[in-house]
């Protein structure tokens, strides 16, 4: 599938999973090597004081499936819907020991639980003078396509980008899932660990073995010289299908995948755009104070004697996620619309 | 008789729409024809009317994801619920809100929630402008034992309580929240009491049992509209299905959802004891059941039949009210 | 003080008020006018069940002095420290017939209420088909320059205008907060009313009477040629002491307060451009996906053909606010950092 | 005697240590030295010094804005202390967290918190760690009147029994939430038999008397470490001063300070049980007076005379560990 130029080489046996089953790995061959590390959220067993099967859900998407059987209810903990006590307790014990996994179910649930992830874990480190640490990782699913309406399909990773203290990745693909998974875990800063729930079930060779991709490192799943397309997440494989159509016509576009949002790889786009001296970004998430517009301002900041044509962003309108499907389908950006994007600033 | 012939018909008739409409969505789902994802309420049927009933349209209620019944029971048209589940640009939302955020706000109904403990603070705010306008008019929230452990609601009780707010918090304890046991999220022994706690008068009914739910309610309500503050009501029930629509329900008990058919059917319950205690005729009822079958048949006719959206007009109407 | 070029004309007398008072005018004009306004929040009034002086505190700033006095503990409502449920109590109001200004003592804290402000308030209208409308006001103290440190001197607008379904207004003098305040009161939608709180005791020559400024007008306190500064509150007088300054040396400055940063005058904007060439947008709030870039990302897609020279963004760093007076002067933009950049972008 | 002598120095030493650092706090606060609003806490002496004193660096707190007392009694630096509160680079947090955050890890000083209810959360974790890693260290977690009130707190507690973690939740009931009054914004009777209805222990102690708050927080703790879970103790206490220095207080009572300082001094209670007791002299406590005295001259001279932070420097470190 994607094409990872500049991933490091991992040994071993490759298989093909989904990006569910990567993420699963990442947490299970971690849990192993070190016991320290523990998952906690709702249902991330389920079954919990039910009369029925245990490890019942193993989280909504089955991402966290099997690994309450192998590690155990102390390792693998179902709250009650509190998320404040929950992202709390994850950083309270990341500064105490432990390298907590907390799930927010779906991201859009950072409305009950901000202060604990921006006001608490997030600046910890800094307002108490670099003298503490906190190792935690909170994964969240966002995104629309899964016609879950207004309260369960937003991104939100602009909200958490704003944020110091935060890091912030959200992966495309199976194989990044499962490196950047690891990194975060490893990771000595709160992670934000944005997964898209339209991606659950998309596949590529993965490594069997543990691996680290570290941030702040983008990755290049197509390379060209007319114009520099960034996009994240879910909007990837959107950009590397208008990528292979606009090839077609001539077009060549290099498609830049940052993986984390935060940090940023912005050496890597502006290097693009000395090329190319065009650029679209694409992003699922809200216009206003959102990513694309946060690399345009990078770029006509740091890049802009590159630059040949305005800068284009392709991102969801500014409103909330509508539920019916052919509004839906509008909202999110479409490969058709980054193919227009991209005619235009090459019109341009 | 101490009901009205007409009083229980139109409960027995709300009660028995719902298990229709419920039912009906969890095959039009598995059909094809509702998209996204949908949390059906059949089973708890004699909660949300028996809270309902004496309501008037300026009573408001707060929902959650769980929201069909509740929004029934408020008086609001299948048809337009049937379009809006299905995404249609007739539905009570224009097909813009689903399954999950049901709203009529002519009726009183402020909107089902998909976000477990957004309801009763804004039904705080609905019982706060009830109290200043001096109206009398009471707020209503449904929740569940599940939601019950956010902190949002636990803070709406105080400051229900603080501000002596005609709100009565219903706590509809079907036992489970998704997949986990409602006795492992609450630490408490009994809900109830915790919620007493907050300085309010709280009680316990069996929710399967639609007179004595309805005491209950009724006398918080008069409660409220006399100025008496917040009530917390605890209505013991059982979810007939999965949490959502789809839902493979491992973590319940062998037998336990057929059981629970068989013995804990709040209609059921309702039809013996109106039978014997001689209130209705069952011949009534089965009047009821068969014009309720045809009018959830006609919705879903009238629900399929009925317009999608038009992204060129709709999806970007309706943010602001100007901007 | 600030030249309010496109500004109503107020008939009446005017005074001499402070931001703090200006706001407490509107707040009392209003209530006068409309039995449905209502004021909420921690210790608006002050003293609740306390033995001593009613209104004790009038907010902690002292803003809704004597309203309370005025209207009654029924209009003035002290509530617990419990700000979900503030603010769910606003919205549910607005939406039954109240016109409710709920306060977030220091903005600070929608870190414990972001659910109900975002994925509530702001989401009604959209999620309901247009059936509702949420007429609420939710005021907060933004800003650093207090030595409150990490957890009380955020900024965090850009987070609330990533939200559709939000208005975002941030006055920076007393005028305009006068007219602003009476405007959010009127608004139908939800509205975030930011005060600057090292702003409050500044003064200029505010009209007696009630009057609006309407939402999306920018503000023109200085007019130039050479340089467009947009700057939004407390960013305002150290943009137009940099334009001062700069004046002296010959560079002309244009600059633009938007006053309400959603909506964004951006026409404004782009038709300065037009005129300059060259932007610096000045922020007190965080870079990443921040108002500043948000600005330079509108700018680099709309008005690139007028850019003359790369963008400029003069924010905080990505950084907590530090709490220390040399840390959090040198974390604030000054009015030095914005000369600075006009001067970069001049010799660019 | 019921107490070793050394533990009774101690404790009194630590509670005049307090004393002496926020009355100093007070002064330095009017004469310009410490920049900001903070939160002194003299007055509420006795339950810091009860809650901490049986606690080792491995057992962790967290702290409120009006924290000093806490760090104080879990035996951070007062010198550091008084530069962190100063702005001062050598501070505990080298200056970047002032009086609402100071922090002191190595001391299992989990920080103070500028957000009301941001605490209670947060020990829940450094006891699930402790719980988790089998180490019996136990968190305890300091809140006020007003903080019950908040949603993260009464989430947080039912989290606690939940998952059974070894927490006791300190509630220091001075009466007042700012100008609030604690019986206005808590709409129960009782905040003990509120908590208590969480399903955990709960108790009310006066927060005057150190041997009582001690004793009843003893007994928390030993639970805790055997595995029985958290606590809840309302410890009911007054504040000398303001809700931040300077504040005029124009909600409280003709009189109301002055006799409290008069009649509800716990340090005063200490002394004269201890006296009448005879388990120490008056000497010993007056010696301790002079040297505390003259470690606090020390600990602000010292922080007069240290270094400010460097923005070429200090701004942009320590946001991240590595980025
Ligand atoms: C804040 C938040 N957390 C989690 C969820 C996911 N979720 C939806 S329903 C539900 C269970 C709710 O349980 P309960 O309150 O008992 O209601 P029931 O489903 O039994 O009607 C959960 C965890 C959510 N929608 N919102
Ligand atoms: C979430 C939040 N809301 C409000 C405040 C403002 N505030 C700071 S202290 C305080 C009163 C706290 O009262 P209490 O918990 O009784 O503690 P005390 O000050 O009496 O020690 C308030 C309202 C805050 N810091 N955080
Ligand atoms: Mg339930
Ligand atoms: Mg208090």
């Amino acid at each position: 599938m994607t094409n990872h130029s500049n991933n490091p080489q991992v040994a071993g046996k490759t298989s093909v999973k989904t990006y569910r089953e990567a993420i699963n790995d990442a947490l299970r061959q971690e849990m192993r090597r070190d016991p320290t590390v523990i998952v906690m959220g709702e249902e991330v067993s389920g079954g919990a004081g039910a009369p029925g099967q245990d490890d019942a859900y193993g989280g909504v998407f089955g991402v966290t499936k099997g690994l309450q059987p192998e590690f155990g209810r102390e390792r693998v903990i179902d709250t009650p819907i509190s998320e404040s006590a929950i992202i709390g307790a994850a950083a309270g014990a990341a500064n105490n020991g432990l390298r907590p996994v907390a799930e927010l179910m779906f991201f859009d649930f950072i409305g009950v639980c901000f202060d604990q992830i921006f006001n608490q874990a997030a600046k910890f480190r800094y307002m108490f003078g670099g003298k503490s640490k906190t190792p935690m990782v909170i994964r969240g699913t966002v995104g629309g396509g899964w016609r879950a309406g207004a309260q369960h399909s937003s991104m939100l990773h602009s909200v958490v980008t704003h944020m110091p203290g935060l890091k912030v990745v959200m992966p495309s693909n199976a194989y990044d899932a499962k490196g950047l998974m690891v990194q975060a875990i490893r990771d000595d800063d709160p992670v934000i660990f944005l997964e898209h729930k339209i991606m659950y079930d998309t596949k590529c060779e993965v490594p069997d073995e543990l691996y680290c991709i570290p941030f702040g490192e983008a990755a290049f799943p197509r390379q060209g010289t007319d114009v520099t397309i960034v996009a994240i997440s879910n909007m990837v494989p959107r950009a590397i299908q208008a990528a292979d159509i606009l090839a077609k016509e001539g077009i060549s576009c290099d498609v830049i995948d940052p993986r984390t949002v935060s940090p940023l790889d912005d050496e890597a786009i502006l290097e693009s755009i000395e090329v190319t001296g065009r650029l679209v970004v694409v992003d699922e998430g809200n216009p206003r104070c959102g990513l694309a517009s946060d690399i345009a301002g990078i770029v006509a900041e740091k890049g802009f004697y590159s630059l040949r044509a305005p800068i284009r962003t392709v991102t969801a309108p500014h409103t909330p996620v509508p539920f019916a499907p052919e509004l839906e389908d509008a909202y999110i950006p479409s490969t058709e619309k980054i193919i227009a994007a991209v005619r235009d600033v090459m019109g341009a | 008789m101490p009901y009205q012939t007409e009083f229980l018909l139109r409960a027995y008739r709300t009660m028995k729409t719902i298990r229709e409409f419920e039912e009906r969505c969890v095959k039009e789902f598995e059909g094809g024809n509702i998209p996204g994802f949908t949390h059906v309420s059949n089973g708890q049927e004699a909660v949300a009317v028996a809270a309902c009933i004496d309501l008037s349209d300026k009573d408001i209620i707060g929902s959650t994801h769980r929201g069909h019944g509740h929004c029934i029971a408020k008086g609001c048209d299948v048809g337009g619920m049937m379009k809006e589940i299905m995404g249609r640009a007739t539905g009570l939302c224009k097909g813009k809100g689903g399954s999950m955020h049901i709203a009529d706000i002519d009726k009183g109904m402020l909107g089902a929630n998909a976000i477990v403990g957004g309801g009763p603070p804004l039904c705080n705010g609905a019982a706060l402008a009830a109290k200043t306008l001096g109206t009398k008019n009471i707020a209503l929230s449904f929740g569940g034992d599940g939601s019950a452990n956010q902190g949002t609601v636990l803070e709406a009780m105080n400051m229900a309580v603080v501000l002596k707010l005609p709100h009565i918090f219903i706590y509809e304890n079907n036992g489970y929240g998704e997949g986990t046991a409602a006795n492992y999220a609450l630490g408490c022994e009994s809900l109830t009491e915790r919620n007493a706690g907050f300085g309010m008068p709280a009680e316990c009914v069996d929710g399967l049992d639609f007179f004595a739910t309805y005491e209950a309610i009724k006398t918080a309500i008069e409660r409220a509209r006399n100025g008496g503050g917040p009530t917390s009501i605890e209505a013991m029930c059982v979810r007939f299905d999965g949490h959502f629509i789809g839902d493979p329900q491992l973590y319940r008990g062998k037998d336990e959802i057929k059981l629970a058919r068989q013995q804990q059917d709040c209609l059921k319950k309702f039809r013996e004891r109106v039978i014997a205690e001689g209130w209705l005729q069952e011949s009534v009822m089965n009047e009821i059941d068969e014009t309720t079958a045809v009018a959830i048949e006609q919705a879903v006719a009238d629900a399929l039949a009925a317009p999608h959206p038009d992204p060129a007009t709709d999806l970007l109407a309706d943010v602001y009210c100007s901007y």
